[in-house]
């Protein structure tokens, strides 16, 4: 077990490293420079702020420099927000996002299971074609979309919920995770009823209703188990990608979060902030691809005891 | 007071494509103590007359549309699925085919066993627990207090289908009903499970409906056998009656079947060895000890020119390994593999290519060794367009010739394999495994997963066509009868480890070790 | 669930809602630039001077009093006595002496230093040819007194220091927490920061909000009548509209053009737009072949319908311009060189060589991703297709690429804007002196730099500073280095509770003066 | 080569997978249906130049947004275009890039997942962990680059979405591979002594065909809105013409001022979705021989 997560792991560095590289060199080709306004700074300043960052020295000497400095821990100071430093923004963010996305997380399984349950138990059947569909659209709804319709109905029509905030009022945080959860929701309603499928046609399935039990324990006790195990696998890189992507459900919602972050910092070609962010999700990614792998390797009995040895990896 | 009484069944499938009749009229009866056969190929309807009368055929499709079935007194057709459920673990339990896909690979055995007593009986999980460790010693299964919290994949064949037999048993039902029990276990195991449910049905007074295709199987456990095909009974008695004096004719067919005696051996020892393996060795590094195990270890053996050698033991013995090996499948550590004189494990890819052309292989299931979304003609056209044995022009009347060779009509050329019969099937492989014209066929376990009739037809054809294209074949199987009947001589492996080597017919008479003693005693059992 | 709202709550204990745009850079008043960072750091800090908010002429704040020599040059500023750190330490002269020197560090790299730069020797300080900041005319003759000499009269000196850039630092506070010059220190953490103005900082969470206090030692604590200010960065103006909608903001940012319509038939009083220091324009590349030509030029902004375009797509959110400067700007009034004028604009363009649009190449458009800046385009484009039949074709750009093409001159006609910095002409028109780093456009006077560099610093009196920029301005628009299109204005959703927000041309805000007044007093008083 | 010949070969001889599945897919009424809808829209969108009721362009700034009504049945926008006209240009637009970008990704993504979980080891853990690293890289930064190095064509728009649409196509693919190349019927293939690249374009991806379909169909919306976003970074489609897209997340802005703007886009992008739904699932079951029996 050990010896696979640290295999895993090391693969993650060169990786990481890759990906520091490359976005390293990347964004400086990207036209426009951190310092670049409609108001030109006077020459001087640019000079002496180029200076302060290092901008001045050759591209290999940034790199080295910053290499440096983040094996020291230290990301160095965002160039939009100069009074902070790029962890300091990214700490600051994260609670509100991580816990953004667990919520979603938690919408998207709970209504994706039940739908994709339901719908796998009768395929091919009303109860199939209607929330499939309602997966389908909720795949296609942007969140751009959905936030504001969520709002308008329960926010302005209903009277039911806050409009905005995060923590504030009590329950604001649902239209926000309903917002965000939908899309996965309907990705796990489809793996769902898709593994669902394939367990409930086992000879196992069988086996446990010729032994007469109820028709809910075959479901539950005997099929879910193996008929989720997709879902589990999807769980990681949902995770990661909802991290990444709660920029507009932050947005909408006014949301202290980290998401706005990510996507400005590209905007403003603040360098330090972008790696920072950059790096910040791509460990999330490997970490997490890693967890979800870990889970359905041991929801699977069969293959629980290869995590002691295992050395090559799924993704 | 009859247990289980059924008459004029009648079973239809609704599917898009139209109207299946499965069980045709069926009538049949079970008393207490009774052990009744049911015997038919697949596809005769004999699963579905049972299963159907507990609602464990899914409706629709399918549809019991006529019948009256009597259970210890309930009539079981008017029943609700409720009270069906009720039933069904309880005073009716059920024994599968295939131990390994039977229990649900997510939960202990434990877990599994116990769930009868605590669903049926309002058993406490200790109270379950402590009867299901009772059971599992009963059954044979040794260490049962450690081995309760163990999963499926951690037993062995053997042992999953006694757990499978414990799970069947825990409620104290009045019929069990056992489809195929053993067919899916190597002979010696076999040989354990007839005996114990045996063993069990006397002890408890069971009654038992004993579905198999394999006559043999039946002739030595069933009070009475009912034949069946194509959803019809053809034929009905008494175990003994039936055998010493079958009236249908399709009975004969199935007695003919079981293959007996031996093929002459052509003496064939002047003649320079096509193939030379000497001190194989292959091993797999082991998931669960992380070190590696030998499959294969120092085997040395030739095949002559038109000859058959067989190669026989147990699952897990590695015996598909030193085949697999052999064409570089799976690659052997050291050794060597000589070809008509080239060395092959040494060869790069493309060096191999014509060798490939030249050593054909056969595989064990047919449902899995042909790509369900290739036609036949695609099937068996690949390989001889890619090896250059015919070209457009020619390849269709050259794929043709070759559905006659197998004894497959020409008009089903573009069909695709799922819409054949398992037989029909190997017959695909075994015509894409000729396609090349090759010189050596190496066959794993080509028959053991078709209805006993459908295996003396396909090893008819293998014969015949070892004979018309003077092929000389590997032949693996764990069927004793089988390799007797076909095989020149014959090697007997066990842990990877060549027992011994001889012509078939000596290795019958006077088997040297005593492993293969074991064997020959569990076949003749049968 | 809504619970009691924002305005409900805060009008109860005078605490204003306040949309603030963005998030904000720091708090450090030599480092931040922009609108939202102006907000918070004229709340926390304090000048020599403030502004009134109706007037926007200069009051006394830290500075009780000033004279000015008679030459112009030389102000001396009374620190009042009164005026203290939030930690308690008096605010000196010696304070503003440091804090100014402080900001012309270079290696602070503060944006605004330039407004520094009428001030004597302070250019040559920061760009560091001379070292001895004695030789730069800032010094304290006491604790005090502050003494300010300038390089030349410059009427509009007194606005300047009102800019946060000018603001006093807390010497001993930034030394503890790093050097004067680094930027990114803790010193302007909520637990560290040492602040003079009227309100103090209480909380900061990023991207949620901002709350400072009233500030109890503040001088002029009586007159300050908001309990908090909470500063909420919501960049969106959909959310901030329906933040505002939910009772959650006193004040927005902006207002968000597509919902003018529903607020004019149904809020009307919540909507607040006035006229803003600001010009939108369509920056001409002077250097490209067919825009060289002053008669396409000329044409091209005949042909935009200013009237036409407000009314429809911009909802009468601004008011058309004709010129760089923005009428009535201190009682300056800019030339109207042109007018509407499709069939002139028709007869350029012949003349031109471009009859009827014809062999006109097709010429790009850019504007930086922005809704607005869309419809805007896309309503031009199809005006000059109707009236002159030429094609134009619109490319948005991220803001970065858009600067960088307008820089380097990769473009052909370029969304531009302009926000004066203070409350003078010359703000509007130093920046199309040739080769200033803002005009881009390429194109390029020695009149207009004569008049704009020397003629109007020089000018006795306002009327002839004035005359010099009409004459100046008249003498561009006849060149049409660019289009303008409108006088900018600011624009907001304001509660009827709020009061002392007056409005004027920098929509600026003097927190000191607003208090909220719940309705219901309100109507009494109606 | 032998291998392109038997290939060519072979579907001469009608006898391909291709050739049955569309005579399978023209018996499943839902699946005819859903390429029913596809081929009108298609040709909808051909035509619009000829029979559109307006220009996409033509404007009329003192009508400004109205209503459907008998002169606009989709009613107009804020600068008084014809909503309906619009539509039909934008689906040119969308419909062109939800498909060609698909297919984009769907080539890349399906060679590259099919050769990793195919040859598996230590090339799957190179090419998974390659993917990986995309997947990280900061994608707008990735966008404006694509923009300045190639400038902004529509064939860049295609190739900038394919590009990013693969990675999780690649996963799934190698998903599924992984599971089919431990299959008897590939063992055979090699036993034959067939090449990799023959081995995975005729018995590993055809096999993994279902899922792919299924993924590619939910692809194709998330493209037509992913055109849009780079639209608004500037990549893609400028005004005045329009994606369906685009006028959508012009329409979410104004939804309750003029929900009209957001009705009929959403209306025409759902049943697009619908009717490639309902075609996936036919072609799914259509490439499956076996489904198509019971």
């Amino acid at each position: 077990m050990l010896r696979y997560i640290g295999l895993r792991l090391l693969q993650a560095i060169p990786v990481l490293f890759a990906v520091i590289t490359a976005t390293f060199f990347l964004i400086r080709q990207a036209p426009g420079g951190p310092f670049d306004a409609e108001k030109p700074v006077i020459p001087a300043v640019k000079r002496a702020l180029e200076a302060k960052y290092n901008l001045d020295l050759p591209m290999w000497q940034q790199y080295l420099h910053y290499l440096g400095d983040l094996f020291k821990g230290d990301m160095g100071p965002s160039f939009k927000y100069p009074g902070w430093a790029v962890h300091d923004l990214i700490l600051s963010g994260l609670p509100a996002t991580a816990e953004l996305a667990l919520y979603a997380l938690l919408v998207a399984l709970l209504i994706g299971v039940a739908a994709g349950v339901s719908a796998a138990l009768k395929p091919n059947t009303a109860r199939d074609y209607v929330p499939m569909s309602l997966a389908m659209l909720g795949i296609c709804m942007p969140t751009f979309l959905l936030g504001p319709l969520l709002v308008l109905i329960f926010g302005f029509w209903l009277q039911w919920l806050p409009i905005s905030g995060w923590g504030d009022l009590p329950g604001d945080k649902i239209l926000p995770s309903l917002t965000l959860g939908a899309a996965y929701a309907a990705y796990v309603a489809r793996l769902t009823r898709g593994g669902m499928l394939e367990v409930m046609s086992q000879d196992y399935i069988r086996t446990a209703r010729a032994k007469g039990l109820p028709e809910r324990v075959v479901i539950v006790k005997h099929a879910l188990r193996g008929g989720l195990i997709p879902v589990v696998a999807f769980l990681g890189p949902a995770f990661a990608g909802l991290l990444a992507g709660s920029f507009v459900v932050e947005t909408i919602f006014q949301i202290p979060g980290l998401g706005r972050f990510y996507v400005q910092a590209a905007f403003n070609r603040d360098y330090t902030m972008i790696l920072g962010t950059t790096i910040f999700l791509s460990t999330l990614i490997i970490v997490f691809n890693l967890i979800s792998d870990l889970l359905a390797t041991w929801m699977n009995p069969k293959l629980r005891n290869q995590l002691s040895t295992k050395a090559g990896g799924n993704t | 007071m009859t247990l289980l009484s059924v008459e004029n069944l009648t079973v239809k499938f609704h599917t898009r494509n139209g109207v299946t009749t499965a069980v045709d009229q069926v009538s049949f009866s079970v008393e207490r103590g009774e052990i009744l056969g049911i015997v038919g190929e697949s596809g005769s309807g004999k699963s579905v007359s049972c299963y159907s009368l507990l609602g464990l055929v899914p409706m629709p499709p399918g549809k019991i549309e006529s019948g009256r079935v009597m259970f210890d007194g309930k009539e079981l057709l008017s029943m609700s699925e409720d009270e069906l459920r009720e039933l069904r673990g309880d005073d009716v339990a059920m024994i599968f085919q295939d131990p390994m896909t039977c229990l649900n690979p997510f939960l202990t055995i434990g877990e599994q066993l116990i769930e009868p007593l605590i669903y049926h009986r309002n058993y406490t999980r200790q109270q379950a627990r402590e009867r299901a460790i009772e059971l599992m010693q009963e059954t044979g299964i040794q260490q049962a207090e450690t081995r309760f919290d163990a999963y499926p994949h951690e037993f062995s064949g053997g042992m999953r289908q006694r757990v499978m037999i414990a799970m069947a048993l825990i409620t104290e039902p009045k019929l069990l009903i056992a489809d195929e029990p053993t067919t899916a276990l190597d002979v010696t195991i076999q040989a354990q499970i007839l005996e114990l449910v045996a063993e069990l049905q006397k002890e408890r007074n069971l009654g038992v409906i004993f579905i198999s295709h394999d006559l043999a199987v039946v002739r030595d456990l069933a009070d009475n056998v009912m034949v069946m095909k194509e959803g019809k009974v053809v034929e009905r008695n008494a175990t003994a009656q039936l055998f010493a004096n079958p009236t249908h004719p399709y009975t004969q067919q199935l007695l003919n079947a079981v293959p007996n005696g031996a093929k002459a051996y052509a003496d064939l020892s002047q003649d320079h060895a096509l193939l030379k393996v000497e001190a194989l060795t292959t091993s797999f590094l082991d998931r669960n000890s992380g070190q590696r195990i030998k499959a294969v270890d120092a085997v040395s053996f030739d095949i002559k020119r038109n000859e058959i050698l067989g190669l026989v033991g147990e699952s897990g013995s590695g015996k598909s390994t030193i085949g697999r090996s052999i064409l570089k499948l799976v690659n052997a550590d050291s050794g060597k593999v000589i070809f008509d004189d080239q060395e092959l494990l040494a060869l790069n890819r493309k060096a191999m290519l014509p060798y490939r052309k030249r050593i054909q292989m056969i595989f064990q299931d047919p449902y899995a060794s042909l790509n369900p979304r290739m036609t036949v003609f695609d099937a068996l056209a690949e390989p001889m367009l890619y090896h250059g044995v015919a070209n457009k022009q020619t390849v269709e009347s050259q794929v043709l010739d070759l559905m006659d060779d197998v004894g497959l009509a020409r008009k089903a050329v573009k069909k695709y394999p799922h819409e054949f019969s398992g037989g029909q099937r190997q017959r695909i492989a075994i015509g894409r495994a000729i396609a090349t014209k090759p010189e050596l066929i190496i066959a794993d376990e080509p028959v053991s997963a078709l209805d006993v009739t459908i295996q003396k037809q396909i090893l008819a054809l293998i014969f015949q066509l070892v004979e018309k294209h003077n092929l000389s074949m590997l032949f693996v199987s764990h069927d004793l009868s089988v390799v007797r009947s076909l095989c020149d001589r014959v090697m007997v492996i066990q842990h990877g480890k060549l027992l011994e080597l001889a012509e078939t017919e000596t290795l019958w008479q006077s088997p040297k070790n005593d492993y293969t003693r074991k064997l020959l005693a569990a076949a003749s059992g049968m | 669930m809504q619970g009691e709202s924002n305005i409900d709550s805060g009008n109860r204990q005078q605490i204003l809602h306040f949309g603030n745009g963005a998030e904000l850079q720091g708090l450090d008043p030599h480092v931040v630039t922009g609108i939202a960072e102006h907000h918070v750091v004229q709340a926390l800090f304090e000048g020599l001077v403030m502004k009134s908010a109706e007037t926007l002429e200069v009051e006394p704040a830290a500075a009780e009093s000033w004279s000015v020599s008679d030459d112009g040059k030389v102000y001396t500023f009374k620190i009042r006595k009164n005026a203290r750190w939030s930690n308690g330490d008096a605010l000196t002269a010696k304070d503003f002496e440091w804090s100014w020197w402080r900001a012309l560090q270079p290696a602070l790299g503060s944006q605004y230093v330039f407004m520094y730069f009428p001030i004597e020797n302070a250019e040559a300080f920061f760009k560091q040819e001379i070292t001895d900041f004695s030789k730069v005319g800032i010094k304290a003759l006491d604790d005090y007194t502050l003494q300010v000499r300038l390089n030349n009269p410059t009427p509009y000196f007194m606005q300047l220091l009102d800019h946060y850039s000018m603001f006093p630092v807390h010497r001993a506070t930034i030394e503890k927490w790093g050097k004067p010059h680094e930027s990114y220190t803790r010193w302007t953490r909520p637990e560290n920061i040492v602040t003079n103005g009227p309100f103090l900082l209480e909380s900061w969470r990023l991207n949620k909000n901002l709350i400072v206090k009233r500030n109890s030692d503040y001088w002029g604590a009586e007159r300050v009548r908001l309990n908090k200010i909470v500063y909420y960065p919501i960049e969106s103006g959909v959310t901030e509209e329906r933040m505002f909608r939910a009772s959650q903001l006193h004040w927005t940012d902006e207002v968000a053009i597509e919902r003018a319509p529903w607020y004019r038939e149904n809020n009307p009083d919540a909507m607040r737009i006035k006229p803003y220091v600001g010009t939108y324009i369509y920056r001409i590349n002077n250097k490209v072949d067919h825009l060289k030509d002053v008669r396409v030029r000329k044409a091209l902004a005949m042909t935009v319908d200013r009237d036409t375009l407000m009314n429809t797509v911009l909802n009468n959110f601004f008011t058309p311009a004709y010129a760089i400067t923005p009428p009535g700007l201190l009682g300056y009034q800019p030339p109207k060189t042109f007018s509407y004028d499709p069939d002139k604009a028709r007869a350029l363009l012949a003349e031109a060589g471009y009859p009827n649009g014809d062999g006109f190449p097709v010429t790009e458009l850019q504007f930086n991703t922005n809704d607005q800046h869309r419809k805007i385009a896309i309503a031009i484009q199809q005006m000059w297709k109707k009236e002159l039949n030429i094609d134009v074709r619109l490319q948005n750009k991220d803001w970065k690429v858009y600067l960088d093409d307008e820089a380097t001159g990769n473009f052909e006609i370029s969304r531009g804007g302009w926000i004066g910095d203070y409350v003078d002409p010359n703000t509007f028109m130093d920046m199309w002196i040739t080769g200033s780093g803002i005009n881009r456009t390429g194109w390029g006077n020695s009149r207009y730099d004569e008049l704009v560099l020397k003629t109007a610093p020089e000018a006795k009196n306002r009327e002839a500073r004035y005359a010099a920029f009409f004459e100046a301005e008249t003498l561009m628009m006849n060149d049409m280095p660019f289009i303008p299109i409108y006088t900018y204005s600011s624009h907001h959703f304001v509660h009827p509770s709020v009061k002392g927000m007056a409005s004027n041309v920098m929509n600026y805000h003097n927190f000191r003066d607003v208090y909220l007044e719940p309705e219901e007093s309100n109507r009494q008083e109606n | 080569m032998a291998t392109q010949t038997a290939n060519r070969d072979m579907h001469e001889k009608g006898t391909s997978l291709w050739a049955d599945a569309w005579v399978r897919l023209k018996k499943n009424k839902l699946a005819v249906f859903g390429l029913s809808v596809i081929i009108v829209l298609i040709i909808i969108t051909l035509l619009t130049p000829l029979i559109a009721p307006y220009g996409y362009e033509q404007q009329n700034l003192e009508l400004g947004a109205t209503p459907p009504s008998w002169a606009h049945w989709f009613g107009t926008d804020v600068f008084g275009r014809d909503l309906l006209t619009r539509v039909m240009y934008g689906g040119r637009v969308s419909l062109a890039v939800g498909l060609i970008a698909t297919t984009v990704a769907l080539v890349i993504g399906v060679a590259w997942g099919a050769t990793a979980g195919y040859v598996g080891g230590r090339t799957d853990a190179i090419m998974m962990r390659i993917v990986d690293a995309l997947y990280a890289l900061p994608f707008i930064i990735f966008i404006i680059l694509l923009m300045v190095v190639f400038g902004r064509s529509l064939l860049l728009l295609f190739l900038a979405i394919g590009a990013v649409e693969w990675l999780t196509m690649a996963r799934i693919v190698r998903g599924q591979v992984l599971s089919i190349r431990n299959q008897e019927y590939i063992e055979a293939a090699r036993s034959m002594g067939l090449s990799t690249p023959h081995i995975l374009s005729r018995h590993v991806v055809p096999n993994a065909l279902g899922p792919i379909i299924v993924y590619a169909t939910l692809t194709v919306p998330q493209v037509m809105l992913l055109e849009a976003f780079l639209s608004f970074l500037g990549l893609g489609i400028q005004p005045p013409q329009s994606s369906w897209g685009v006028l959508i997340s012009q329409g979410a802005e104004v939804m309750e001022d003029s929900p009209w703007l957001l009705i009929f886009p959403g209306l025409a992008l759902s049943i697009t979705l619908f009717a490639l739904n309902f075609l996936g699932d036919g072609l799914r079951d259509a490439l499956d021989p076996k489904a198509s029996k019971d």
